[in-house]
């Protein structure tokens, strides 16, 4: 078993922070019984068939990757497991007996965890209640006690590698960070099946690396692990065995024969046919364009509503005509907040700004807009949907004024036309201008949100971590879309934490670290070890601040 | 010597007749030369209390009160007489607590009587009628109610309530109440109000529809009604003389506050009546119309 | 609301099929019809005219409240801002506060019907606007704002007339609220149109698509470069100027501007509105529902006065049945495929 | 909020420091000096005890409105369903509704004021939890089933009392409202007891965090295993308990039922809970910040009237004067760090 383990993390050694890990096979229960069986589960929503007869099971002791396209029903399979909804049909088992959760709780007392794709903070409560949400430790009276419940949280932030104050409120947290509490709640949780719906897609490098350390660990400690990722090298890495859903239906099973899963293999099933290269490394481009946009020193102000921010401390970068510029970084370096500025959403104290020459001070977005510059934000429930409209609502937003006349009235049939050629041109997958844009796959979603900035036609386009949450197929066709745009003449900013999405795609790419710029190199050059060199905290630095 | 203060205190400063009531009260207390605390109790008991309770901190020498509900505020009219302080109450009597300096009332019963009497008065041979409620739960509109059912319950066979409705003493509400009412029973002879203001709603209903003949009668003789009453549109208003109240329970209070003269009666009762086409010149705020 | 009423709304729905997708709808139908089963004359031209002269004021306002409640905000001073926009036009119509009592309708000074409208719209538009820059600039939730806002316009009011009413307006005001066009009433005919113009803005126009997606989702509308703040102040604007429209037409039916006018009506307005299923959080909602529950709120009240029901058993009617339509529609819809 | 007030009531910080943090405070204090200064007896401690007094009623339905508030709900039944609880105190507490002019305290044949406490806050508590039952399982808006319980709830009342008031209870049930202890009045005593035990409750229990929780975030709440319909109902069953507890002390204070009692509270408590700084999009806010609310409007009133300001005036003045406490607690906020 040790041999596996080592294999799981080959990829990872070189930076493993963690401890050896002693080896505690002695303690795994036998791993052929079944801690969890699913037995012909099919569940219907009004009308769409989600899941149709899956059937799997999960061993103590193992981590079990769940894997398939946007929309083939992986989190309706983890909801369904832990009581958030029930199947329509089918059986569960847990630990041998018949399991019919009828709420998260119950769920919960069985020892089912669930981290869940959709973020389950509560954004006004402090980072140390949420983790405690429930079960606040007691002091005496019977009272919670708000010393010992932050004293604990602080050291169960710190496994996952965190350093917050844990009274800060989970609303000034970033993504990334809020990501790193939900794992930690739950990793803190007396588990015997932890189920992690996407628990990576708001993470870097280091984050996942120590996530899986963790994952390890638990693993030899008999804990029963599902998985869901569209990070394929991920799953390859730390999965013993995989289950691959499409459409609904189970595709297969893949079981880890001496060595890690082989991706082609998983995209296979996953799509139903043979993938070729997964990413394809730029061609080395003929990036002529000039210098579109121009950031000179640029340093934004401290926002007393978020104290923990990063704030840009001087920024120089170029970013020219018909170039894809790669943006990397740990959390919390300042990616986004350089995106924000540059937009004109944040306040900036110095600095100037130039767009082809002339120098511009957004002060909003909508300056911003004007001048020609577009931002796919990263948090796309909170700042990009509007959940409640329509997907040709939600499309035209941006672009009111293309699609209205000098009257003000709409001119659908225009609005209508230009939607139907990004469906096609994007192959956006969906039932019809008037759907709910929330029942669109997350793919699709962020499909429709690059739709909404195509239609402006930007100079600028920044998109900040274009493929969260997006399955390979839907990846690889929005990196298409981003090159063909940048073919065009736009100047793009690709902001991700995907290292190799950001070598696939990038003609040149800088590293921030802490609010600076701190290297920066042509695409063609570049490969995840020199870029963690420059992404990653320097530790002495770090001690003395 | 310093000047007296004293407080003036009433129900409800958004209705016309309770502005008539403390301009009153305000003119009089001017010409006694004595300060004045105005206090609006904004329909609610607890408020009005309060106002009473913060002019007691005051040290005021009396108070004139017209109470927005007898029994909820005479708690604080007690308190007040305990602390030594001269009440006079205006319009509504409170009955149980003891050492009241006075009442100056013409009582809100005694109007409804009035009302529906001088409506026996026109239709001798019976008639149909809409009757026009107050606000359900408050004080006049209890008592008012009382009043016209006290006259009207024993002639049941002759003169019919077919519409009974609430519009809670607002034309607005009136006027749709009194269209419904219209649409639903046809004309009757006759419409009875608990206020002008629902007297004048009812009006315009009537209006709308031509239905000239129905002799509306309202409550309070207010200066609108009066003028309807001059044109022969409102049939009658009640006049319970408000301003006289308030004249005369301030000079009771003030004198009493002075020098302590006891006033001649401890009750002053003025017997409401309801004003006619043919008695306009009884009517209080006539002066108002011109 | 919205996917199934703006079907509706997008005409070629067949009547039965709209009824059962929207709760109240169905409701009000069931209303009438019972309503004439107990008293046929019920529905007779005349009493439907009365009803729609009836929801004409509060519809009005609901209007506005509409586009307010669509962005998530709330409006609580449309009862206070109706009473001092009617003294407003009231003192315009009768050039000043003194002749009160004249019920004449000759010899006033005044400025005309016309002065007068455009007195009330002006003043309700630009007290919405202050309230919109408190709620913008300031950062005050709109539920204050406008809390404060109901208590400063009523004192204003009383301070304007000293309590009283104001009344006896010429015959060419008059006719805006009693007049008759045909045999429609004209209050009714303006709330129509309104109506109509307030759908067309929010359904088919730039402003109304900007209108839901703010209150769909504030933050994602400033980073797609609407102007929120503008947009938000715009929506107390509009309901001002229909609070004030309301009170030109209320003031003209009356004969007379009360200090006391519109009291509580904020809550008879926003109750037509949510149970027309616009959502108090923001970005669902239509005028069509506004409509319907309007209606529905109107026809009750009559249907129960027009039946003599004493009104202690009508507060418990009325307000059973809103809940009861508001919860049938969930039913209707958590059935229903969207 | 949140974190400033919280930080204070965690102790230990001084007073400067928290009269800046939180705004209304920092009013509160402002308005207490000017009153002083204007007219110095404001600040003898009759007019402190009178001001307490006055504050009790409205603050203790507060209390229990901040519980909804948190949970981003919303009770506007709360005036009406005070009038119905004191009602049926005043039955229990006389034993039937017939005497009801008799002010003699003599001779009556209830209950006793314990029988009528315990009437008002049961009946208070479950007519909340039949709102909070139609909340969640209806799923039918806080808003639309409190409207209606607010019409529902009067109609009850009028119709227990045929419209007038129930008056006239024994001494031992009146100490609760005209008594003292030592100098203070019994009503504020409650109150202050309340306000202790509420904070206790919503900061210091598991509950009570649960409450803010699933304000936060329903979902979330839901996801994170917590009960959220059993939560939302409870909070209906507080608010209602307090209203009864009010309505209890109300009638004890003034010798009477009134079925016109209450009418208008819902704003005024409301008032208080957001001026004290909670969300009404729920999750955010504390119980001292509703006790300063509650103050803030008690001293803004009673300092008024002490100094004669006209009621119009009032009105106007108070408006104002709640929307720049707000506005100058979101400008604070804006530049401390928090
Ligand atoms: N509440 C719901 N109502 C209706 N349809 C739903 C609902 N939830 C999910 N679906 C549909 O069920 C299908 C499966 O969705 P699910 O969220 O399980 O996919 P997934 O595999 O987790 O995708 P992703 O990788 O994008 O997270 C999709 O077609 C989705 O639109
Ligand atoms: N919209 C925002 N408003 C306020 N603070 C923000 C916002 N976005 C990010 N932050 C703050 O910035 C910090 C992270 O910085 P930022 O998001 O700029 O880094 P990043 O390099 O983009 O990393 P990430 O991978 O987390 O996006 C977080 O601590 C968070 O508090
Ligand atoms: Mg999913
Ligand atoms: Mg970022």
């Amino acid at each position: 078993m040790s041999g596996r383990t080592e294999g799981a993390l080959s990829r990872h050694q070189s930076q493993n922070w963690e401890q050896p890990l002693p080896a505690t096979e002695a303690t795994a229960p036998a791993p052929d019984s079944a801690l969890l069986l699913v037995e012909g589960v099919t569940k219907h929503f009004a009308g769409v068939m989600a899941l149709s007869d899956v059937s799997l099971e999960v061993r103590p002791g193992e981590i079990l990757g769940l894997l398939g396209e946007n929309g083939a029903g992986k989190s309706t399979l983890l909801k369904i497991l832990s009581g958030v909804m029930p199947p329509t049909s089918g059986r569960i088992v847990f630990d041998g007996a018949e399991f019919n959760p009828h709420n998260p709780q119950d769920a919960k007392r069985h020892g089912i965890v669930t981290i869940y794709q959709e973020l389950s903070l509560i954004p006004t409560l402090t980072v140390a209640e949420n983790i405690f949400i429930g079960r606040a430790p007691l002091g005496p009276l019977g009272l919670v006690s708000w010393r010992k419940m932050e004293q604990d949280s602080r050291a169960i932030i710190a496994r996952v590698g965190l350093d917050l104050d844990p009274a800060t409120p989970v609303s000034a947290l970033s993504v990334a960070e809020q990501q790193l509490v939900e794992i930690a709640r739950a990793l803190s949780l007396q588990s015997r099946l932890i189920i992690m719906d996407e628990p990576t897609s708001a993470l870097t490098e280091t984050e996942v690396q120590k996530l899986m350390s963790i994952m390890d660990r638990l693993r030899r400690d008999g804990v029963a692990i599902m998985f869901v990722t569209h990070r394929l090298e991920e799953a390859s890495a730390i999965c013993d065995r995989m289950t691959v859903l499409r459409d609904g239906r189970l595709a297969g099973h893949l079981d880890r024969e001496g060595g890690p899963i082989k991706l082609p293999k998983i995209i296979e099933k996953m799509v139903g046919r043979a993938a070729s290269e997964l990413y394809a490394r730029p061609t080395q481009r003929d990036v002529a364009g000039d210098v579109r946009l121009s950031v000179r020193g640029l340093r934004t102000v401290r926002d007393p509503q978020a104290p923990h921010a990063i704030v840009l401390e001087g920024v120089d970068l170029d970013l020219k005509a018909g170039e894809i510029l790669g943006v990397a970084g740990l959390v919390g370096s300042g990616r986004t907040e350089l995106a924000r500025a540059i937009f004109g959403a944040d306040r900036i104290a110095a600095g100037t700004i130039t767009l082809d020459g002339k120098p511009i001070a957004p002060t909003s977005p909508a300056d911003a807009i004007a001048l020609g510059i577009g931002l796919v934000p990263e948090d796309r429930k909170h700042q990009a949907i509007f959940a409640a409209l329509g997907i040709l609502n939600n499309f035209s937003i941006a672009a009111l004024g293309r699609y209205s006349n000098a009257a003000g009235f709409m001119a659908e049939r225009r609005e209508r036309e230009a939607l139907a050629s990004y469906r096609k041109t994007l192959s956006i997958r969906m039932a019809s201008p008037e759907q709910a844009i929330e029942g669109l796959s997350g793919g699709n979603q962020q499909k429709v949100i690059l739709a909404r900035w195509l239609a402006r036609d930007p100079k600028v386009l920044i998109v900040d971590e274009p493929t969260r949450g997006v399955d390979v197929g839907a990846k690889a066709e929005v990196h298409q879309i981003l090159v063909q745009l940048a073919a065009r003449g736009i100047a793009i900013m690709m902001i991700s934490s995907e290292l190799p999405e950001v070598l696939a795609v990038s003609d040149r790419i800088v590293t921030m670290r802490r609010g600076r710029i701190t290297g920066e190199m042509p695409g063609i050059e570049a490969t995840e070890e020199k870029l963690m060199e420059l992404m990653a905290l320097d530790r002495k630095q770090e001690a003395t601040p | 010597q310093d000047k007296l203060t004293i407080l003036g205190s009433i129900p409800n400063l958004g209705f016309p007749f309770f502005v008539h009531m403390l301009n009153e009260i305000k003119a009089e207390a001017a010409a006694q030369g004595v300060n004045l605390i105005e206090s609006d109790g904004q329909n609610s008991a607890p408020k009005q209390t309060a106002d009473i309770e913060a002019a007691l901190v005051q040290k005021v020498n009396a108070i004139v009160i017209s109470p927005l509900d007898v029994n909820a505020l005479a708690p604080a009219i007690e308190e007040a007489v305990k602390a030594g302080v001269p009440v006079v109450t205006i319009d509504r009597r409170v009955d149980g607590v003891e050492g009241i300096l006075a009442h100056v009332g013409a009582d809100n019963t005694k109007g409804g009587e009035a009302e529906a009497q001088a409506m026996v008065a026109a239709f001798p041979n019976g008639a149909k009628l809409f009757h026009l409620q107050g606000q359900p739960g408050a004080g006049p509109a209890i008592d008012r109610n009382k009043g016209v059912h006290n006259v009207l319950d024993p002639l049941k066979d002759k003169y019919q309530i077919i519409f009974e409705q609430t519009a809670n003493f607002a034309r607005a509400e009136a006027l749709s109440v009194t269209e419904a009412g219209l649409a639903a029973n046809g004309k009757p002879d006759a419409i009875i109000c608990a206020n002008d203001d629902m007297a004048l709603g009812a009006l315009e209903a009537c209006a709308a529809r031509n239905f000239t003949d129905v002799k509306i009668y309202g409550f309070d003789a207010l200066p609108e009604a009066l003028v309807a009453v001059r044109d022969g549109k409102l049939a009658g208003t009640v006049e319970q003389f408000p301003g006289e109240q308030s004249r005369t329970a301030v000079q009771i209070a003030v004198a009493y506050a002075r020098d302590k003269t006891e006033p001649k009666e401890k009750l002053v009762l003025l017997t409401p009546i309801v004003i006619g086409k043919d008695n306009l010149d009884k009517a209080e705020r006539l002066g108002e119309t011109k | 609301m919205s996917s199934t009423t703006e079907q509706a709304q997008r005409g070629g729905i067949n009547v039965a099929r709209l009824l059962m997708s929207f709760g109240p709808l169905m409701f009000l139908a069931v209303l009438i019809v019972v309503f004439t089963v107990l008293k046929p004359s019920f529905i007779d031209p005349i009493n439907i005219f009365n009803i729609m002269r009836q929801i004409s004021i509060t519809g009005l306002i609901a209007l506005g409240m509409t586009f307010v409640i669509l962005t998530a905000g709330i409006d609580l001073s449309v009862g206070s801002l109706l009473a001092f926009c009617g003294m407003v036009a009231a003192v315009v119509a009768k050039g000043g506060t003194a002749n009160t009592l004249s019920l004449s309708t000759s010899g006033t000074q005044g400025y005309g019907w016309f002065a007068a409208l455009l007195a009330a719209v002006v003043v309700g538009a630009m007290a919405g606007g202050v309230q919109g820059f408190a709620i913008t600039r300031l950062k005050v939730p709109p539920f204050v704002v406008t809390l404060g806002g109901l208590t400063v316009f009523r004192g204003l009011t009383l301070t304007i007339s000293n309590g009283g009413p104001i009344s006896g307006f010429d015959a060419s005001m008059r006719w805006f609220g009693t007049g008759l066009i045909g045999p429609v009433p004209v209050p009714a005919i303006i709330f129509a149109i309104a109506a109509i113009l307030c759908h067309i803005v929010l359904r088919y126009t730039r402003y109304g698509r900007a209108v839901y997606a703010v209150g769909g989702n504030a933050e994602a509308a400033r980073l797609s470069g609407l102007r929120v703040d503008r947009i938000l102040i715009s929506v107390y604007v509009i309901v001002g100027f229909f609070a004030g429209l309301a009170a030109f037409v209320l003031s003209a039916r009356l004969n007379s501007s009360e200090a006391v006018a519109g009291i509580g009506y904020e809550l008879t307005v926003i109750s037509a509105v949510v149970i027309g299923g616009t959502s108090l959080f923001g970005g669902i909602g239509s005028v069509g529902g506004t409509v319907v529950g309007a209606a529905l709120i109107g026809v009750l009240q009559n249907g129960l006065q027009f039946n003599n029901v004493s009104s202690y058993t009508q507060s418990i009617v009325i307000g059973l049945i809103l809940i009861l339509a508001v919860a049938f529609d969930r039913w209707l819809k958590s059935r229903v495929r969207r």
